[in-house]
């Protein structure tokens, strides 16, 4: 495995923290505030894309920034697993830039300049997170993100938002500052070293086992971000957010954050190898089978559209912690490929009950009965996200799913093949009724009126976007597909 | 007499005063009698520094006029007697101590004058305790102004009175 | 509180008391502080480097001159601070004692002569005591309380408004300014020869007939006046202050 | 004129202090920029004397022309270097905030209030240089006679929160100068590193006198730093006093008793004294537990903007304690870091509820209504140091949290970690209620209206002379944290310097 040096993964990092500037000063005319977005936004998947072929190849790309703490640096590594995050997050920051205009526009926001600004720095702090070398330039992103994200979560500036905000960043801080900091100090005692991720993991040897057991419960509750239960209540919480919000954190930058760290610890800390000898796997994916099951009961009994999407979000991260959990090859792409291929599959659910919203002000699930006569476009994409997120054939969901079915098997871990099959069949439980009941009911009981009237086109625009990617990735996973299994094969064989 | 009850009677006599002054800021309810246990407390301090510098058998730490020039004065059959004949003798070592110090001395105004350090009280705790004789009398004055202003805002100086005003104040 | 007060004290004493029995005797020549060579030199050698025979003004104004020059900025500062707190410019809220303690009588005839026949003594004595300080128990302190207690005399005797006409506020604040700058001068101008701060040796050239230590001898004649100017001024200021409330007007 | 940096440090302050006090008298204009030439000067000395340690390691300079033990001299090591030039530095910025804030408050006062502002940052100066213990009691009271007066001259309440604080201060320092005296007495020296060098020459390790000495100068001076239970003066005398004197004494005087503290164990008693002899590491450390929840407990109870801060000092004085007495080299460099870092992070906060107490008139949280949208800047500023306190990377109070917990894993004092953990999550509540109030406001509006007028709260930011400080001292925050790695490689050259011996892990 070869390396080379490069400043570009900074660069993509900080493109969009230099968007702000622009953004702040150009808040006075919309149109071009919304633009300099836009070109942030695709330098930032340029930059992204660029690397993209070197990854391919086998190579990683590292730059240290700065010493920050003796022994201890801002570091950036882009490897298969960081590319694949950064890609989806790039590539989905500008279709929710799209969106929001949209949104934010046809419901005539406050602050909208304030909006933009964090949304960039959410961005930065994301793609940090996602090209991190260390332990430390991983957790110093995750912080920025909790913090930047909370204008957002809260931009309404009501009593609603005070609460969802409050429960918010409880959650968070307290997870990562009473979790992961003191993890954090204990790792970098006991092994000296600088924190970076390797892909063996650096901690064999220097802890004992209960040791290992504390620190990696530890730092798979402090990234609480991951929605594992019981911290998972800031999800629904934050759902007092715009749409565009919800959408970009639920679907891509926050709660992906979370299950990247997981992620990022589980192979890169400790090593998929030192997990299987110390038998460590069970342990996480029991806490990930019971919020898959529990939340997606929870989900069935939603009647808020937003949160019954953030409880689905609950469970589906879980399943790539599972997958990761299993410590088998094909678990281990499975879970990479979920983050994509759910990624792609929920924004198109949000961006819908966005939509949804901006055009006729409903929330509840109970009023949209015969909604898709009146947005039919909106509602097929619902329903092809719907799809995806499910994982039936036609969504690029399908794949990843696929690939956890045939990870618990190969690593014959029945009890889980029977967790994922039941909240699939949750899942479809919760997510059919309302798709169908759009398109399908009798025409007395049909709320709207046979009247086409789609949101704003941006927004339209978004949905139909993502929604066609998710078929897309169905029909051809790449680059996903390639990055996901060449990151687990480096992962369990690199000894 | 004190002294044979016990060899360091001056540290009990130091601690009792101390803690009288101590037992009078903390206590009292009178801001002024605070302010005269502070004063209390400090004259222990300085007392017990001062204590220190005792010899038994020495004297102030100030050369007479006749000791620095013993040819023109003449000697007093008084304590200091003693002191001028080991100071006569001592005269001829006087150059193997100068070797000590070295060049301090190296142009003094009175080369053939040796002082025997038992003869005098060490001037150091005397020095300090100008300083806290200071330090305290300005504490006592800043304590005494701030008391005279709380006197003008609350119209007392008990501090029992001072806090109920406080607190009707408000409710 | 009492009894918290009680135990606290009982505590501390019990504390300080336990150390007791280290210590060496009353009047042992050879405890640690007596016998070791930093008194030992200053007994023996302050002579010699600085030619003053009193110990206790060399040590003070020489070799610990630093301590002495915050010495002097803790009066200044005690002066200053009561001023902050306690002056009160034009009318306000009467602050000081009731106005029935205060005699509207005039002084009495006896005290007044008295007090105009003592005061010029007084302050004759003041000076010696400032002057010779090098040379026998005294110096800025000593010399300056005394100085100021002439006025604190003079303002108990007649009244306030007798004293503030010879040392106003703004001479007072002049008075203990110049003193400090006396003193700090002394210092800074060693810095401007070369050397380090206070160090009175290389102020020779300044002196006529004199070599380096008894530049030091003469330096300390002058950083005492410097502190005996500073020390009245600021004595007189802080019983002016507390006892007419912060206004000046009128006094005890 | 370099070599003179040492003695010009205080010098120009001090000077500068004196004429303020005669010219200013009567010209009451040239004591603003006389005040900022002085503490400008000191920084400058104080930088100078930081440069010169960094290259030719410790300078002692020799008052007087004498040679210690006979006479007074200042020594300059890694750690005062330091600390001195966060003194002066916090100093100037204070001076800057104060040009309104002094008419305002002291209108009548001026010349005094500098002359006292000058001379109190004299002391503190002072009392990091010097290398003689008791020239230190006398700067300690120059530093306490000055600050009783500072906050005196606040209204009502500060003057009785002076006078508890002339009670308790007094007996802080007494207590500091009994302690120079029993050591004297066993040492016959005043100067630190000629007692450390009499302590071990005599073997004095053993004697009852030295160890009550040292607990005589432990206890004043956590009187003075306001060590729980020893607080009780703080809170009110930094709460009612006026806003410039909490800016300059909020931030120092606490952290330079620290620095004595430090001072006192390293140099004077010794670390192989202080922690291997007297084993009492466990018990402190506990106090200090005690300390930084009692500190950030009570803080969480208060509606007084300034109030809640002085009791979150007392919090961070728990944390330097603690790090200290851990007995760890990590810890004593956290704590060290600790007090750079805290002093800043003080002003910080201090100069934004000076900011909004001068703004808004009142003194209580919900004087920060809708904050954010009038005055957007202060509240950038203010987050920097809100920030910091909580521990949010890459912030200063961020790594000093990383050094000290990093002490306490080492040595095992789980407590301690704890403490630490939970201090920074009540910080974060603390702040993000102000950021709430600031944010929504205190009322906000049940459902969410999207046409927020933005008439009627027009943006009115803090004058320029506040606004500097504040976000000066934020980007310092940033710095301080950016550059540590740079800070502690000279606090650990201190330690490794100072013959920690067998007392530290």
């Amino acid at each position: 495995m070869t390396t080379i040096e490069s400043f570009t993964p900074v660069w993509a990092c900080i493109v969009s923290l230099l968007a702000v500037i622009p953004i702040v000063f150009l808040g006075k005319s919309p149109n071009l505030r919304e633009g300099s977005t836009f070109v942030a936004g695709f330098i930032k998947l340029a930059l992204v894309v660029s690397m993209l072929p070197t990854i391919l190849s086998g190579t990683t790309i590292e730059y240290t920034l700065w010493e920050i703490v003796p022994n201890l640096k801002i570091a950036f590594r882009v490897d298969g697993l960081g590319m694949l995050f950064g890609l989806v997050a790039s590539s989905l920051w500008i279709l929710t830039s799209l969106y929001s205009i949209g949104y934010m526009r046809g419901l005539k926001e406050h602050s909208q300049t304030r909006f933009y600004a964090f949304f960039a720095v959410s961005l930065s702090a994301t793609i940090g997170v996602a090209f991190s070398a260390n332990l430390f330039t991983l957790y110093l992103f995750y912080e920025m993100l909790s913090l930047a994200t909370y204008p957002l979560v809260t931009h309404h500036q009501d009593k609603e938002a005070r609460t969802g905000g409050r429960t918010y960043l409880t959650y968070l801080l307290s997870t990562s500052i009473g979790f992961v900091l003191p993890a954090l100090i204990y790792v970098f005692i006991k092994t000296g070293s600088s924190l970076d991720f390797s892909s063996n993991g650096f901690l064999e040897g220097h802890i004992g086992s209960s040791e290992a057991v504390i620190l990696l419960l530890l730092l798979t509750f402090g990234f609480a971000k991951c929605g594992l239960m019981p911290f998972h209540s800031w999800l629904p919480g934050a759902m007092v957010a715009p749409t565009p919000v919800s959408a970009l954190l639920h679907a891509v930058a926050v709660v992906k954050v979370g299950v990247f760290c997981i992620l990022r610890v589980d192979t890169g800390v400790f090593g998929i190898e030192y997990l299987i000898t110390e038998n460590l796997g069970a342990i996480i994916s029991w806490i990930a089978a019971f919020t898959i099951v529990v939340s997606s009961l929870i989900a069935l009994t939603q009647d808020n559209l937003k949160r019954r999407l953030a409880f689905s979000t609950v469970g589906q991260l879980s399943y790539i912690i599972l997958g990761v959990s299993l410590l088998t090859p094909q678990g281990l792409t499975g879970s990479m490929m979920h983050i994509s291929m759910h990624a792609f599959g929920k924004i198109t659910l949000f961006f819908c009950a966005g939509a949804i919203f901006q055009a006729t002000g409903k929330k509840y699930i109970s009023e949209m009965v015969g909604l898709g006569n009146r947005m039919p476009i909106t509602m097929i994409a619902f329903f092809i996200g719907s799809i995806s997120v499910i994982g039936l054939p036609l969504g690029g969901g399908f794949w990843s799913k696929f690939y956890l079915l045939w990870g618990t098997v190969s690593g014959g871990h029945f009890a889980m093949l029977i967790v994922l099959l039941i909240s699939s069949f949750l899942n479809a439980a919760y997510f059919f009724p309302i798709a169908f009941k759009a398109f399908f009911c009798k025409p007395e009981e049909s709320l709207f009126e046979k009247k086409f009237q789609e949101a704003h086109p941006c927004s339209v625009i978004a949905l139909s976007v993502t929604a066609i990617a998710s078929i897309a990735l169905f029909i051809y996973p790449e680059p996903f597909f390639s990055l996901a299994e060449m990151a687990a094969s480096v992962y369990l064989n690199s000894n | 007499m004190l002294e044979s009850l016990s060899p360091s009677f001056n540290y009990w006599i130091y601690v009792i005063i101390m803690m009288i002054g101590l037992y009078a800021m903390i206590s009292k309810n009178n801001f002024v009698k605070k302010l005269i246990g502070m004063s209390i407390f400090q004259t222990a301090i300085i007392l017990f520094y001062v204590s220190i510098s005792v010899k038994e058998g020495s004297t102030i730490p100030i050369l007479y006029h006749d000791q620095i020039h013993p040819e023109h004065g003449e000697h007093h059959e008084d304590g200091q007697g003693d002191h001028h004949q080991a100071l006569d003798t001592l005269a001829k070592e006087h150059h193997d101590s100068h070797a000590d110090h070295g060049d301090a001395a190296a142009g003094s105004h009175y080369p053939d004058l040796v002082i025997k350090p038992d003869d005098f009280s060490n001037p150091l705790p005397h020095v300090l305790m100008l300083t806290a004789i200071v330090v305290g009398v300005s504490t006592l004055g800043v304590g005494l102004a701030i008391t005279q202003k709380l006197y003008g805002e609350f119209g007392s100086i008990e501090e029992s009175e001072i806090l109920d005003t406080i607190k009707s104040s408000n409710d | 509180m009492k009894i918290l007060g009680l135990i606290a004290v009982i505590l501390t004493g019990g504390l300080l008391l336990s150390a007791v029995h280290d210590f060496p005797d009353w009047g042992d020549t050879t405890s640690p502080a007596n016998s070791y060579r930093l008194s030992q030199y200053y007994i023996t050698e302050t002579i010699h480097v600085t030619a003053v025979p009193n110990m206790v003004t060399a040590v003070l104004a020489d070799f610990r001159g630093y301590d002495t020059m915050f010495e002097t900025v803790v009066i200044f500062t005690a002066g200053i601070a009561i001023i902050g707190v306690l002056r009160r410019y034009g009318p306000g809220p009467k602050l000081a004692a009731p106005k029935e303690t205060i005699s509207k009588e005039k002084p009495d005839l006896i005290i007044t002569t008295t007090c105009r026949l003592l005061i010029p003594i007084i302050q004759i004595f003041a000076l010696y005591v400032i002057a010779h300080g090098h040379h026998s128990p005294g110096g800025g302190f000593q010399g300056g309380v005394i100085f100021g207690a002439s006025f604190i005399l003079l303002a108990v005797a007649k009244d306030l408004q007798t004293a503030q006409k010879w040392v106003p506020e703004k001479r007072v604040l002049k008075l203990a300014v110049i003193g400090i700058l006396i003193y700090a001068g002394f210092g800074l101008v060693a810095m401007l020869f070369g050397s380090n701060f206070l160090d009175y040796s290389v102020l020779h050239p300044l002196m006529p007939a004199t070599d380096s230590i008894m530049a030091r001898s003469h330096s300390m004649l002058g950083v005492e006046i410097g502190v005996a100017f500073t020390v009245t001024a600021i004595m007189f200021s802080i019983y002016s202050n507390l006892a007419s409330g912060g206004d000046l007007k009128e006094g005890l | 004129m370099i070599d003179q940096a040492p003695a010009l440090i205080l010098l120009i302050p001090f000077l500068a202090s004196i004429i303020v006090a005669l010219v200013g008298f009567r010209f009451r204009a040239v004591c603003y920029p006389l005040v900022l030439l002085g503490m400008a000067g000191s920084v400058w000395a104080s930088i100078v004397t930081l440069l010169s340690v960094l290259e030719g390691g410790v300078i002692r300079y020799h008052l007087g022309g004498w040679e210690p033990p006979f006479g007074i001299e200042l020594r300059i090591d890694g750690l005062n270097a330091l600390v001195v030039v966060v003194v002066s530095s916090v100093s100037l910025l204070a001076a800057i905030y104060s040009k309104r804030t002094v008419l305002a408050e002291n209108g009548d006062k001026v010349s005094q209030f500098y002359s006292l502002f000058l001379l109190l940052a004299t002391g503190l100066l002072g009392m990091v240089l010097t290398g003689d213990a008791f020239n230190l009691y006398v700067l300690i009271e120059i530093a306490a006679l000055t600050s009783y007066a500072l906050i005196a001259m606040g209204p009502k309440r500060a003057t009785l929160a002076a006078y508890k604080y002339v009670i308790m201060g007094t007996i802080g320092a007494s207590f500091y100068l009994l302690g120079v005296g029993y050591l004297y007495i066993k040492t016959g020296s005043l100067n630190m590193v000629d007692i450390q060098e009499q302590l071990v020459a005599r073997d004095l390790a053993g004697s009852p006198a030295i160890m009550v000495s040292f607990i005589l100068i432990t206890v004043g001076v956590w009187i003075k730093m306001a060590f729980f239970p020893l607080h009780a003066w703080l809170p009110n005398a930094y709460c009612f006093s006026p806003t410039t004197s909490s800016c300059i004494l909020a931030p120092l005087v606490t952290k330079v008793m620290v620095y004595v503290m430090v001072r006192m164990m390293l140099t004077v008693y010794g670390a192989e004294y202080t922690f291997a002899h007297l084993e009492w590491s466990r018990i402190i450390v506990w106090m200090a537990v005690l300390a930084i929840l009692a500190g950030s407990i009570s803080a969480l109870g208060q509606t007084n903007l300034r109030k809640m801060l002085s009791f979150l000092i007392i919090a961070e004085v728990g944390y330097m304690v603690g790090g200290v007495w851990l007995a760890e080299e990590m810890g004593m460099v956290g704590s060290i870091y600790h007090i750079i870092s805290d002093a800043f992070m003080t002003l910080c906060v201090f100069l934004f509820a000076g900011i909004i107490i001068s703004k808004t008139g009142k003194t209580d949280l919900n004087a920060l209504d809708g904050m954010f949208k009038k005055m957007p800047l202060t509240m950038v500023g203010f987050l920097a140091g809100a920030f910091s306190l909580i521990g949010i990377p890459p912030t200063a109070g961020f790594f000093s949290k990383w050094y000290l917990i990093q002490g306490g894993i080492n040595s095992g004092r789980w407590e301690y970690v704890v403490a630490l953990l939970i201090s920074s999550l009540i910080n974060a509540v603390l702040f993000f209620r102000i950021i709430e109030i600031a944010y929504f406001g205190v009322k906000p509006a049940e459902g969410h209206d999207h046409h927020h007028s933005d008439g009627h709260d027009k943006i009115s930011e803090a004058p320029l002379s506040q606004l500097i400080p504040l976000l000066g001292t934020g980007v310092l925050l940033l710095v301080i944290g950016l550059y540590n790695k740079d800070i502690v490689a000279v606090i650990s050259d201190f330690l490794s310097s100072s013959n920690l011996g067998s007392g530290i892990r």
